[in-house]
């Protein structure tokens, strides 16, 4: 079968034929048409049948649409909000004021950066605590005001590194976890490229969790997984299987509510596309949400995660 | 698919095997030491000081009034949701697990008194499976938590985890969200959870339940810390302190509220559940 | 004793004084510049760009609709409970700014719209003791913060102090207290208050009231920190960075949410209002 | 009048006349009782007397009892609870749990050093950041159990440096005082030694403030108020005066409840004097405080913080 790369080079061959036949009038059309087709099947061949290893370059891939992506196209009058009061401003998870479709909502998001000087800021999309604290900080605000909580889940993982250890990562995960169950609004999380384990469960842990069709959501990274179970880096691809990290897989294993559908080939393919299906999502998620009292938001969200997980139950 | 047949290892009791070996050797030290002196001796080497590792079963032992254990776990043992398999499928690994433990998880769950005073205690096993966190073991905190409602009374965990479970994927990872949500009943119960970290709290575990306790003991020799050194350098390569992810480095950080030797562990345990006890209200 | 006798200060109105001198010249760029033309720009040297200093009452009239001010402040002025006297007597330290300043305290408390959104807004005069916090200042925040209650609409408050007053002693310090507590009943009225740091918001103001408010922003330009440059370098001698306590230091501190252009304020007050505004309930 | 200095040199030649007496049978007794008489009756002038620069002398006198003298004293079985769960432990602010005549308490306190080491390690008793964020989750923890909150104030104010800047010192202190303001469980702050400024108040905004006689609370140490106001460090004295900053003081301006007597000259005199007005102190404002609920206690709160100050009314 062949790969992404062969079929966009592919279709850089097929533009330069278009550009050429409109300049000199070569009446190739026809010939046109037919690679178009050819490679239309090919595409849909080869994301129809994505691999899981595939999926994951997807959900990393540098194109893809990025937290602020999604907050400019789909969302209204975003009004940044910086700092967690304690010393610190990480840029790799911002949060915010927000319209979605005329309600108002606060933004908690990771963000990674589109090129090095913005990923050395970003510490691409991997949160330091001063990012967890900034966001306990921003839930007890939208809280106070009684604004829904939108979640984007976009990194590798919590930075691993001197300083968060010096700063109690753990802690701060744990304490995000316990603020995101804790708070009387409704809170809507969606993963729309990488949600890697305990830095993306952080602000995970919401009434609905979507995800974007080709996003990811793990408990390790397949490198890792690889490294640990395989004793191999170069066995990814089944590590990757093996995972279930997938939003078909999740959907399957009744972790997630709902996968948003991407264009072939993944949201960079078309991104106004997956912007519509994105919003479309989350006011609908968001309008049910809005009908339950604080008290049915609060108990169903308690027995949606008291009950997760499976085990065999033995009689005594 | 029921990994756990027999029930032969169900039923947790603290009756000690007999002892094969007489002597064993302290690696810290070299010395010849008796293994029934180390036994009495919380596991510490007569000779050097050295911590030897202690088991579930041994550390249980160590911290409750004697005959006061009873095992109040739930009759579950492990699925195989996501059907694992790496270098091994994962149900043979908790099978290898069980037996090498004699224990149906990775996890203790029991009723027992500190000195005279009623907890439910929880106490991770590192030899199963890394005392990994996947779904029995979320399940089993939760219904400590649970049962320490019921009866009014504290709970106490031992952690002694290299964090969530691999083999269960997703299901390990929402763990942290799941023990982390009856957590927070407890605290609304204001029944006090002491946490204890033992070597090693780390990873999903300390990034949640271990580090969400009302008072938070790190037995000296602990480590503690969310990311492994490996993992650390590998990503970016920085130089880390002698003492990073000790106990005192955690005490120093401001992560945990007190060190504790192994052998003052169950003295510390009794003094701040003595200090709460009127509180369980 | 009442030191302000007359009530000519009393009610506030924002009528522009005749303006003696045509011109002025810029500390900053030594151009001699039209004293008009930097009125209407916001205080702002047309020539460079510089900030001149705002008063109080050209600080509100720069932020909110015309015609749309009301004094709300209540008729209360300094008292002098310690007898205090430094190289002056308090009292008359308090008739020189009065004078100087035309104002009865060192804040004006309005009631205003900001873009057709209805508000109770507090601007502090930095020319009236240096802004400081005493009891009168305490009273009018609190004052400001209940009458927003009263007409369920949010709080803004716009600081430029150096801290408490000193002539007021323990008076002083305890406005610390009294306007946390009134901000606390606020928040419990789920009323926003938008806090507005300006040169300098230091001391005092900065480690209460100006520290808490559910969205801060800072005016570019603005000093912000709690221990002045001097008593730090005099406690402990450290060297200190060239943006300490800058706006830009707050901001990669986490100390404030955002950071606006003088010119600039109005609308990102405007634009965070209207968010709000709807939320009032 | 003598000052306390030469009172302590006549005490130690008093001193050394008694032993000289004892050892070689000189038969000085009468004589001895007559200089001891003189020497209580300059101390009673002297200290009858006491100017305010005095008593801020006292008030840092390295001899005086500082927090763990009291903590081990007045209460029992002290159990040290450490760090803020942030990235600190600050040693300048101790907390822990403790027993005061059999009920159980929260303490929370401000501690300075006896010798250099420690004086390094607890930077004098001047609080970081780090320090204030370990009280607010302690006042959390003491809340969630119903633990009455002591605070015990002696500290000559924040620390001011880089560090505490960059961890928003400032707002360190609103947080604790707000916290303080809403828990909902009795307080009571005692100043035991120097109340400096908004270091101090950030755990002072309590149900009960209490100071020692000799403690001082002020706005500015008098040092800070001579080099601002009188534009010379020498004129301290006169700044002392001014601020009045002394327990008396602030007990007539109704700023303080209550004023625990301490022995002539000082706590350090005699410590078992001190420690026994202290607890019975205590108690007593306890007892009070407990025989209210959890309303009563913060409206008193309230309504005794809204009307904090002074200024004249006009009439319209
Ligand atoms: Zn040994
Ligand atoms: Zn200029």
């Amino acid at each position: 079968m062949s790969d992404e790369r062969t079929l966009d080079l592919l279709e850089a061959k097929i533009q330069e034929l278009r550009e050429l036949n409109k300049a000199d009038g070569l009446e190739l059309s026809a010939e046109i048409s037919k690679l178009e087709r050819k490679l239309a099947q090919l595409r849909t061949e080869l994301y129809a049948n994505l691999g899981d290893w595939e999926r994951v370059r997807i959900a990393r891939n540098p194109k893809r649409p990025y937290s602020l992506d999604y907050i400019g196209e789909v969302f209204s009058g975003f009004y940044e909000l910086h700092g967690d009061r304690l010393g610190g401003d990480d840029r790799a998870l911002i949060t915010g004021l927000a319209e979605l479709d005329g309600r108002r909502v606060v933004i908690i998001a990771q963000q990674k950066g589109r090129d090095p000087a913005e990923n050395k800021e970003r510490y691409f999309g991997m949160v330091r605590p001063q990012g967890y604290h900034k966001a306990v900080r921003i839930m007890r605000l939208a809280e106070r005001f009684g604004f829904p909580i939108i979640s984007l889940i976009d990194t590798p993982g919590a930075y691993p590194g001197l300083e968060s250890e010096e700063k109690n990562i753990g802690g701060a995960i744990a304490s995000s976890i316990l603020s995101m169950l804790e708070i009387e609004v409704p809170t809507i999380a969606v993963i729309i490229g990488e949600g890697g384990s305990g830095g993306a469960v952080a602000i995970g842990a919401a009434d609905r969790l979507l995800m974007l069709e080709n996003a990811i959501f793990s408990v390790i990274s397949p490198e890792g997984a690889a490294a640990i179970l395989w004793k191999s880096k170069e066995r990814v691809k089944e590590a990757a299987v093996a995972l279930k990290l997938t939003a078909p897989d999740l959907l399957n294993l009744g972790v997630i509510d709902e996968v948003i559908p991407e264009p072939l080939g993944g949201a960079h393919k078309d991104v106004s596309q997956v912007m519509a299906a994105f919003k479309e999502s989350l006011v609908r998620n968001l309008a049910d949400l809005g009908e339950k009292s604080v008290q049915e938001l609060l108990t169903q969200r308690y027995e949606r995660y008291r009950k997760i997980g499976r085990y065999n139950t033995l009689s005594d | 698919m029921t990994i756990f047949k027999d029930k032969q290892y169900f039923r947790v009791n603290l009756e000690k095997e007999a002892d094969e070996a007489l002597w064993l050797r302290c690696k810290s030290c070299g010395e010849l030491v008796f293994k029934k002196r180390v036994r009495e001796n919380n596991n510490i080497c007569p000779n050097c000081g050295e911590y030897f590792f202690l088991t579930a079963r041994e550390r249980i032992e160590s911290l409750i009034d004697e005959e006061s254990f009873e095992d109040v776990s739930k009759p579950i043992v492990a699925d195989d949701p996501l059907g694992f398999q790496d270098e091994k499928p994962y149900p043979q690994r908790l099978e290898e697990a069980q037996e090498k433990t004699g224990l149906p998880s990775a996890i203790i769950l029991a009723s027992a008194s500190i000195s005279k005073i009623p907890v439910v205690i929880g106490v991770m096993e590192f030899q199963f499976i890394g005392g990994s966190m996947g779904s029995v073991m979320g399940e089993q905190i939760c219904h400590g938590m649970e049962e320490a409602i019921e009866r009014r009374c504290p709970f106490v965990l031992v952690s002694s985890s290299g964090g969530a479970r691999m083999q269960e994927g997703a299901f390990a990872l929402l763990q942290m969200v799941k023990t982390t949500a009856v957590r927070a009943r407890l605290a609304k119960e204001r029944l006090p959870f002491i946490s204890v970290m033992t070597y090693p709290t780390t990873g999903g575990v300390q990034a949640s339940i271990a580090s969400l306790g009302d008072i938070i003991i790190a037995e000296k020799g602990a480590m503690i810390g969310f990311a492994g050194r490996r993992v650390i350098k590998e990503t970016i390569a920085e130089e880390l302190p002698k003492n990073f992810q000790t106990e005192a480095f955690a005490l120093e950080h401001g992560m945990i509220d007190r060190v504790a030797r192994r052998e003052e562990l169950r003295s510390e345990l009794a003094a701040v559940l003595g200090f709460f006890q009127e509180g369980t209200r």
